[in-house]
């Protein structure tokens, strides 16, 4: 077992903690900070897999930004204390049962499926460089990216409409 | 001289036209005029009839073919006419005889309003109308025509007096149970078709002549036929209505029972004997129907109290002597005793008429009695019409019954014994019904007493011609053992009807025979006169219960079929229909209201349960996809 | 591309219309023509007049289905601007910004009727979606708004991650994006399968098919009524095209795989809209199961997948849309939307429920209406494929259902008393009204004047 | 790495986000994990993206390229996602002042 | 050219009477527009005999292979001659009834004749269903909004029930279509398409159910009596004089010789069932209190003779039905303008509240009568023809052995039709007046006059019946031949 193979490991445990940390917490607040603890390690497998961009650009969006203002929120709505009331126990059971369920079948439907050998590259391979990225971004998905402004631009009319009190 | 025969379709067209102008004019027209025109339209095609007769007589017939009534690819029906010996003497009868009842009717119907004195004669008119296409008829066709024909008519004239519910209930009777023969009829018609494809007589004849009708179809034709004629003619087990049918005018009961109608079926077995001769199996079902029918009905009409009704039943009895004539193969005989019968029961049944008119419409013989001295004329045309039907020699009835006799006797002793006692019953209870009404004392209230007179001339001349007629009008067919020669008509028929092949009975037995039976109804008659020449009511019991209840046969009819078809169809409708089909209809209905209820709490508005049975399903498809499909 | 352009275009300047002008009726029009304007344009291209050359790198393909299917959209959004512009000005302040969205909606729903390349359906249907969560909460002092646009949203967040799963998925079989290279698979593998049924799923959810429709009563029934008579019709079939677009090009050689589970989803979305609309009270609600129903009609085509379906998808996008839009457009005018609410109104509104009725028919497709001659298509289409009878009589029967809720409204309108509140109609609403109206029934009678437009 | 790793890691962070939609009544937290569920559709991309390149990087050197740049794409949306979610979410908590989603049933049969 | 007539007269002066605002002018309008349908009708049968005048196609939907095509044929004449015939007696018999809103009233009852006309002239499956449901939407609203009180429901059941029926028929024709040689929709290519016994069974069916629906066979006849029961009597002799007919013609045009191995197959089934409904539906009808109910259930009886007589297929009886159709149609039409006289004038159908009628009101109780005991097939009556030849053709019928036992049943139905009708007869016109009855009044010039045209007709087509046959002739050999020539059937034949 190498280094990549332990932080591989490392980082897995911690993101799947991580996340069903985020599920099972009562605080509204470790939630948000649980997710960001996945986030990162889920950066941190960006960078296993030498996609340096995209590690950075999770980093900065997702655990920066996004989760900044899911925190806010919260924080704005005071809702760090545990106000979540309790959810009928069954409910909770049925939805843990299908979803592990879901997962068991997904796993045993997929464990055969037509790229079991394959391998994914570990720290090589530059397609995930900012370079590589950004070429190819503004060459060949340029109608895509020009695209995606008309969401921003949606969103934010968006904001405003829903956001503004009148 | 040819040309009676070419214009013979003036015969059925006079009261055609008769009912057209009656019917339609009855607002418009007086009174007198309506019975002129009514009877003589009548009277034109009795003349026209003789005209037929005594072309028919020189040996011409004639089928004319008018034009295609129904012709549908192989099957072609022309409405033809047919005149020949048999149609010939019925038309006879039916226009004479009828004729004679027109003019009675229009003095006995002259109290009716205008209005109705009009309807009743086109009625009348269209009777005659029907009765004539049923005879001249070429084809089965035509005479079924004819017969439905009749079957209306006597629907709409017994159901006359149509305010008076029980008339209209009889009127339906009287329809209904024709019907159920009419559909034998039918039946029959069809499986003439299927086998000859074609319903002329003609044809049907021929081809049963050739032998090739196989024994079941003849036997399921010939009965099928015979059960169309059961209804007609009021035989077991469809006579019921007939007794009835006493609900219509009095002269309408003359004309049903002695001219038109009741002899459909004794005609239409007649036509058809060359078919009946063929089926054995048949031929005995008739005489043994018609014998019973006879037995049954006397034995009924010795208890009935009604004038009317008596009459009803003797004529049901004499129409089951036809038929034991027709089952024994003596046809002519049954022509022949159609013929006497029409003289002596238009007759017998005027003359109760008369009694009823003088009677202001009184019809119990209970509450009559002495009446011989107020209408001496009634009576002793009365008198003549009882002797004729009781059968005693010279009269008409004499004749014709012996000849049944006399087949029924070659055919077998049973049913002449059977036969025998039947007309001595009728002897008896045509005696009692003459002795109750005539003789003795007056029996009603006194202002019917104070009413009492002899009827109009138009009338009593009816009677006195149909008097003359059943006591001359024997002699036509005097029997061969009597008169060498004097059967004129099996001779007349021969050419319609194949002569009787019996095995002959010696002249002596015939004479024996005769004497048998006329030294017996003439005991019969005094036994009568001794029982009722001093009548005194009283109530009937025991045995006599069930005879003047009629054996209760309507009650069982009642029982077995009206009551539980009524129930039934009260039960489909009110539960199979209701609940069963409409519920099954109305069920899907609300099966959807339902689920639409159900399926609609689904909906639970719940966000945590939408997507929990997303994932479900995810679950079910991701299953089956990977793990069950194949 | 014209159109795409355009409508991005046309955003971006209603967005400033709202700020400039102060007049409603100004932006109103600006809205109108811009709509006609974008019609025109994508006659044009339909032509061959196509003002732009963009390579995308085979990301999008403008052919005549989705040119001719933009054509359906643009002239339904345009009569419902005709009939519905002031009611949309009712909702709430932001009357230019809803403009923009719709202007938005369209151009999503340009990327998703020409996609070539799973990236552009995932973003034409996130620009679709966004904007109409949005929509769906901009009446923002009604609670019911305020849900549907929650719910909406939380639900529609789930299925794109669900969608996002099954294009990853499908990435890794295949190794791109393309919908060509997607159906040169020879051997589907577990990983392709499974990425096919996640889509099938979340497209499922797009269209509203059962179980995946769950958020469509709540929604339509919470959003204001004009934003729901273009999600109902709009946006709905827009979906579709996705839909049939995806799967006819995408998995087309893995029809046996999906053929099955495409019948039973169209027999459970036609069974639970139509019987869960009979019992419905609100003629909006009833609508918005009846989309559903209307959807498992339209999932007849996508079971089939042939040239009847295409034909037959494209009439019933338009036959659906006037008819709904029509009815939605009446919708909006009245006060009760019980069924009760509509007792009475051809005493008082004649032209309104001739016309109503007209639409409802066509919905409930008796012939003669444009609804007929769609659902003949779809029928017909299902009946060539010879398999899975089953199905199509199924929908036959549900289709009686339909006549069932559909009926009802009609019987309020004729058959029973009742004063439906004031009713104000413009001249121009009820011209329309008609014209739609006409319209339907043309194109009920000669469908061809519209399918002629996909072979010439 | 043999790709069944990252694939059964992403599905199982994928499963856990669904079970916490399903179980949690908090709007925000669904929607957290919600975007859970999105990252690890991010992570099995780039996986892919890494597979895929490590399989035909040979031949084309940029192959797999195309899965990052739809990760990106995916952030792209996600972020627009969250300024509406949360825009709707505030809307929503002003309103009921709750962010329970059991409080959504107004909207129901 | 004359059969476009027929549609589109009825089609356009139907549309344009929506916008005529005075009742009377509508009234005398849709008169006029339906007499000028029935001269069209009459120019075909009599002037314009040539094919060239009775044959019309036009393209239409030409990607599915469907063409705007009609042609009148001997069915189609006879047909047509009904639905124009009936609409001026319709109109002039109800020319005293107040209808609110008449232009719709008068418009919509057009439009149902234009459909009516469709179904009997289409030459081609799809046209043929849109007439089909065209006739049907014009009824559906006339049901309900001149209706009885429960018109609502009863109405949408019927709508719903036979819409069902339509639908699946629908399917059928789409599969059909599909196996058609040259995938069309016309119906010569109809007569032509390959479809094996197992296809042909369920096609038979799904086809059937909707003709059954429509005539109403048993079980599917509830719709009927209460749809007879709470229409508007206008719409009622046109549902049950005209409509009813499709469903007959139906089978006869579109099932027989487009199944025939399946209608050969499962014709035992159908004829038992029809059968079956004849004597539920007499028994019913003996039970029934309510004139419009009787008259239905009645109806019932008659058409599922019809039916019983179709899957005889013999040419005798073919021809019976198809002019049994139109006496039917006459007939029954003359029933209902009595009733609805009675109706009107006493407020009340129940037989039981009614009585002696014949005395105050002879010439409709004459008038009543003939038509009655026309309705029972009294001969010299049209239907006797009629029905004569349908037994016939039951009984020689060279397809099934039961064909005794068929008549046999069916004829009881002659007997229990007697008995209802006659019942009817007692017990509204005969009998004492009661306190309902005792002011009435006799019938008016146009309802005499409606009247007289249906006793005429009703003697005519009686006694001399062969014109009206021979309209039919052609048609009813290919019908019958459709299925008799077939080799694969002809084998089994009971010759």
């Amino acid at each position: 077992m190498n280094v990549t193979q332990i932080l591989f490991w490392f980082l897995s445990v911690l993101a799947l903690f991580g996340a069903l940390m985020v599920v099972t917490s009562k605080n509204p607040v470790h939630s948000v900070l649980w997710l960001i603890a996945t986030f990162f390690s889920i950066s941190g497998h960006y960078i296993l897999l030498n996609a340096q961009f995209l590690a950075i650009v999770n980093i900065i969006v997702y655990a920066g930004a996004i989760m900044v203002l899911f925190l806010f929120v919260i924080m704005l709505m005071n809702l760090n204390k545990t106000t979540e009331p309790k959810k009928n126990r069954w409910l909770k059971l049925a939805g843990g049962v299908a979803g592990g369920c879901l997962l068991l079948v997904f796993i045993a439907a997929l464990k055969s499926s037509e790229i079991t050998q394959q391998t994914a590259e570990v720290k090589t391979g530059d397609i995930g460089l900012i370079k590589n990225l950004g070429r190819e971004l503004f060459s060949t998905y340029v109608v895509p990216f020009e695209i995606s402004s008309i969401l921003f631009l949606s969103a934010m009319v968006g904001a405003v409409v829903i956001g503004k009190k009148e | 001289m040819q040309n009676a025969l070419q214009i013979a379709w003036l015969i059925p067209l006079f009261p055609l036209l008769g009912f057209l102008i009656n019917g339609l004019g009855r607002k418009h027209l007086s009174k007198s005029a309506i019975g002129v025109i009514g009877s003589g339209v009548i009277l034109a095609s009795f003349v026209m009839s003789i005209w037929v007769f005594l072309q028919v007589k020189d040996g011409n017939t004639h089928v004319a073919d008018y034009f295609n009534f129904i012709s549908v690819g192989d099957l072609s029906i022309p409405f033809a006419f047919q005149l020949d010996q048999l149609s010939s003497l019925f038309l006879l009868i039916i226009t004479g005889v009828g004729f004679l009842i027109h003019v009675y009717s229009a003095s006995y119907m002259h109290e009716e309003k205008t209005e109705h004195f009009g309807r009743y004669f086109s009625y009348l008119n269209l009777f005659v109308f029907s009765m004539l296409l049923l005879v001249m008829g070429g084809n089965y066709v035509i005479m079924f025509i004819g017969w439905e024909g009749v079957g209306l008519c006597s629907y709409l004239l017994i159901g006359y007096w149509f305010k008076k519910a029980e008339y209209n209930k009889a009127a339906n009777k009287a329809f209904i149970m024709n019907r159920i023969g009419d559909l034998a009829f039918l039946i029959a018609i069809f499986w003439i078709i299927k086998k000859v494809g074609n319903v002329n007589y003609h044809d049907v004849f021929q081809f049963a002549g050739e032998n090739k009708f196989s024994t079941a179809d003849i036997t399921g034709i010939t009965l099928l036929l015979f059960v169309g004629a059961t209804g007609k003619s009021a035989q077991i087990p469809l006579y019921t209505w007939l007794p009835d049918a006493m609900a219509g005018p009095t002269p309408v009961s003359a004309l049903i029972h002695a001219a038109t109608m009741v002899t459909a079926g004794i005609y239409m077995i007649a036509r058809s004997n060359v078919l009946y001769s063929l089926s054995h199996t048949t031929m005995n079902i008739v005489a043994i129907v018609g014998l019973a029918t006879a037995l049954l009905a006397a034995t009924i009409a010795l208890k009935q109290n009604d004038i009317k009704k008596v009459l009803a039943y003797s004529t049901v009895s004499q129409l089951g002597f036809m038929f034991l004539a027709l089952g024994t193969g003596a046809y002519v005989a049954a022509v022949f005793h159609v013929m006497t019968h029409a003289f002596f029961k238009a007759l017998l049944f005027l003359g109760s008429g008369s009694v009823i008119h003088a009677m202001g419409g009184e019809q119990d013989i209970r509450n009559m009695g002495g009446l011989s001295k107020k209408l001496s004329v009634t009576y002793f045309t009365f008198l003549v019409g009882c002797i004729a039907i009781a059968g005693i020699p010279p009269f008409s009835g004499f004749f014709s019954k012996d000849a049944i006799l006399l087949s029924a006797f070659e055919k077998s002793p049973v049913l002449y014994g059977i036969a025998l006692f039947t007309a001595l019953l009728t002897a008896f209870y045509m005696f009692r019904l003459l002795f109750i009404t005539f003789s003795g004392k007056f029996r009603g209230t006194h202002e019917q007493e104070h009413h009492l007179h002899e009827s109009p001339a138009a009338m009593t001349i009816p009677l006195i011609i149909l008097a003359v007629l059943s006591i001359i009008g024997g002699f036509v067919g005097i029997p061969e053992a009597l008169m060498h020669g004097g059967d004129k008509l099996s001779a007349f028929l021969s050419p319609v009807i194949k002569p009787h092949e019996g095995t002959p009975v010696s002249h002596s037995t015939e004479y024996g025979l005769m004497a048998l039976s006329t030294v017996l109804v003439i005991a019969m008659i005094i036994a009568a006169w001794f029982k009722f020449r001093n009548y005194q009511r009283s109530e009937a019991a025991g045995f006599g219960k069930v005879l003047e209840n009629k054996w209760y046969v309507d009650e069982l009819y009642d029982k077995i079929i009206v009551n539980p078809l009524n129930k039934f169809g009260g039960f489909l409708n009110s539960f199979i229909e209701k609940f069963v089909i409409d519920g099954v209809v109305n069920g899907v209905g609300r099966i959807v209201n339902y689920s639409s209820r159900q399926l609609r709490l689904l909906q639970s508005g719940q966000v945590g349960s939408y997507i929990f049975l997303m994932v479900l399903s995810m679950l079910v498809v991701f299953v089956l996809q990977f793990f069950l499909r194949k | 591309m014209n159109a795409l352009i355009l409508s991005a275009v046309l955003g971006v300047i209603m967005m400033f219309s709202g700020v400039m002008l102060k007049q409603k009726s100004a932006v109103r029009n600006i809205a109108i023509t811009g709509l006609f304007l974008l019609l025109v344009v994508n006659i044009l291209e339909m032509s061959g007049m196509s003002f732009f050359r963009i390579n995308t790198a085979g990301m999008m393909h403008f052919d005549r289905f989705s040119l001719l299917f933009n054509c359906i959209v643009f002239f339904s959004t345009f009569v419902y601007l005709l009939l519905s512009a002031r009611d949309i000005e009712k909702t709430g302040n932001y009357y230019a910004e809803y403009f923009t969205l719709i202007f938005f909606i369209l151009c999503g729903v340009i990327l998703v009727s020409s996609f070539q390349s799973l990236l552009i359906l995932f973003l034409g249907i996130e620009i679709i979606s966004i904007p109409l969560y949005i929509l769906t909460g901009s009446d923002k002092k009604n609670l019911k708004s305020n849900e549907a646009s929650l719910k909406y949203f939380l639900l529609g967040a789930f299925s794109t991650g669900l969608m996002l799963m099954g294009i990853a998925l499908i990435y890794g079989s295949v190794g791109s994006f393309s919908t060509a290279q997607i159906n040169m698979t020879e051997k589907p593998g577990a990983l392709m399968i499974a990425g096919m049924i996640l889509l099938l799923f979340s497209m499922s959810f797009k269209v509203s098919a059962a179980p995946f429709h769950f958020w469509t009563p709540d929604v339509y029934d919470g959003a204001p009524t004009v934003f729901t008579s273009f999600m109902a019709t709009i946006v709905k079939v827009a979906a579709f095209i996705a839909f049939i677009r995806l799967f006819g090009e995408a998995f087309g050689n893995l029809q046996p795989q999906w053929q099955i589970w495409i019948a039973l989803i169209t027999a459970a979305t036609l069974f639970i809209g139509n019987i869960t609309a009979v019992f419905q009270q609100s003629v909006k609600r009833m609508l918005a199961y009846s989309s559903i129903a209307q959807a498992g009609f339209m999932l007849l085509s996508l079971y089939a997948m042939n040239a009847d379906a295409k034909e037959g998808l494209l009439l019933y996008s338009a036959a659906y849309s006037l008819a709904t839009i029509g009815i939605f457009a009446v919708l909006i005018k009245m006060n009760d939307y019980t069924f009760d609410g509509f007792n009475g109104l051809a005493k008082y509104q004649p032209l309104l429920a001739a016309t109503t009725t007209i639409f409802l028919l066509s919905l409930a497709g008796i012939p003669l209406t444009a609804g007929f001659i769609s659902k003949f298509y779809m029928l017909k289409a299902a009946v060539a494929t010879g398999r899975h009878l089953w199905l199509v009589i199924f929908a036959v029967l549900m289709a009686a259902v339909s006549v069932y809720y559909y009926f009802r409204v009609i019987q309020a309108m004729y058959f029973k008393e009742g004063q439906p509140g004031i009713i104000t109609t413009s001249p121009v609403f009820k011209y329309t009204l008609v014209v739609l109206a006409a319209l339907i029934i043309i194109l009920g009678i000669f469908p061809n004047l519209l399918l002629n437009w996909y072979y010439f | 790495m043999p790709i069944n790793y990252y694939i059964f890691l992403s599905i199982a962070l994928f499963c856990i986000g669904i079970v916490g939609v399903l179980t949690r009544r908090n709007a925000i937290i669904i929607f957290m994990c919600i975007e859970l569920m999105m990252n690890a559709v991010n992570l099995l991309l780039v996986a892919f993206s890494k597979m895929h390149h490590a399989t035909n990087g040979a031949t084309n050197a940029s192959a797999g390229i195309d899965g990052q740049i739809f990760v990106f794409f995916i952030m792209v949306v996600a972020a627009a996602e969250v300024s509406v979610g949360l825009a709707i979410i505030v809307m929503m908590y002003r309103n009921i002042h709750s962010v329970d989603v059991n409080f959504l049933n107004r909207l129901k049969h | 050219m004359i059969p476009v007539l027929l549609i589109l007269v009825p089609l356009l002066t139907g549309l344009t009477s929506f916008f005529l605002k005075n009742e009377r002018t509508v009234r005398s309008w849709a008169l006029f527009a339906s007499l000028v349908t029935l001269a069209v009708s009459l120019l075909g049968l009599t002037l314009l005999k040539d094919q060239q005048y009775l044959f019309f196609q036009a393209e239409w939907m030409a990607s599915l292979n469907s063409s705007f095509s009609v042609r009148l044929d001997g069915m189609g004449q006879i047909l047509c001659l009904l639905n124009a015939v009936a609409f001026p007696l319709i109109f002039i018999s109800t020319w005293r009834s107040n209808y609110p809103k008449a232009n719709n009233f008068f418009a919509l009852m057009l439009l149902a004749q234009a459909g009516m006309m469709g179904v009997f002239l289409a030459m081609d499956a799809l046209l043929f269903y849109f007439f089909w449901e065209l006739a049907l939407i014009p009824a559906y609203f006339l049901c309900s909004q001149w209706g009885g009180p429960k018109r609502i429901q009863v109405t949408f059941k019927f709508f719903i029930y036979t819409f069902v029926g339509s639908l699946l028929m629908l399917v059928g024709i789409l599969y059909i279509y599909f196996h058609t040689k040259d995938t069309s929709f016309d119906i010569a290519s109809f007569y032509k398409a390959s479809l094996t016994a197992k296809e042909q069974t369920w096609l038979f069916w799904l086809l059937f159910i909707a003709f059954a629906i429509k005539m109403p066979i048993f079980p599917f006849h509830t719709w009927q009596p209460d749809t007879y029961e709470q229409s508007p009597t206008a719409t009622t002799m046109v549902l049950s004089g005209v409509m009813v007919k499709m469903g007959v013609f139906g089978v006869l045009r579109w099932l027989l010789p487009v199944l025939p191995d399946a209608s050969w197959a499962w014709g035992d089934s159908v004829s038992t069932m029809a059968v079956a409904g004849m004597i539920y539906a007499s028994l019913i009808a003996i039970r029934q209190d309510d004139l419009k109910r009787l008259v239905a259930y009645s109806s019932i009886a008659h058409i599922g003779l019809m039916c019983l007589t179709i899957f005889s297929v013999n040419n005798i009886g073919m021809q019976g039905v198809m002019i049994q159709m139109f006496n039917h149609g006459i007939n029954i039409i003359g029933l209902w303008i009595v009733i609805e006289l009675i109706e009107r004038q006493f407020g009340t159908r129940k037989i039981s509240e009614l009585g002696g009628l014949a005395q105050k009101a002879p010439a409709m109780a004459i008038l009543f009568v003939v038509i009655a005991l026309a309705n029972i097939a009294l001969p010299l009556t049209n239907a006797f023809v009629g029905e004569f030849l349908m037994f016939t053709g039951i009984f020689t019928s060279t397809v099934t052995k039961y064909n005794i036992w068929f008549t046999v049943l069916a004829g009881l139905c002659i007997i229990l039709a007697a008995i209802y009708t006659l019942n009817l007869i007692r017990k509204v016109f005969y009998g004492n007046t009661v306190e309902l009855t005792v002011n009435t009044s006799d019938i008016k010039l146009n309802e005499k006059l409606a009247l007289g045209i249906i006793v005429v007709l009703i003697f005519w087509a009686g006694i001399y019946s062969q014109p009206f046959l021979d309209v039919t002739k052609n048609v009813s050999t290919d019908v019958t031949n459709s299925i008799l020539d077939k080799p694969e059937i002809n084998k089994y034949l009971r010759k």
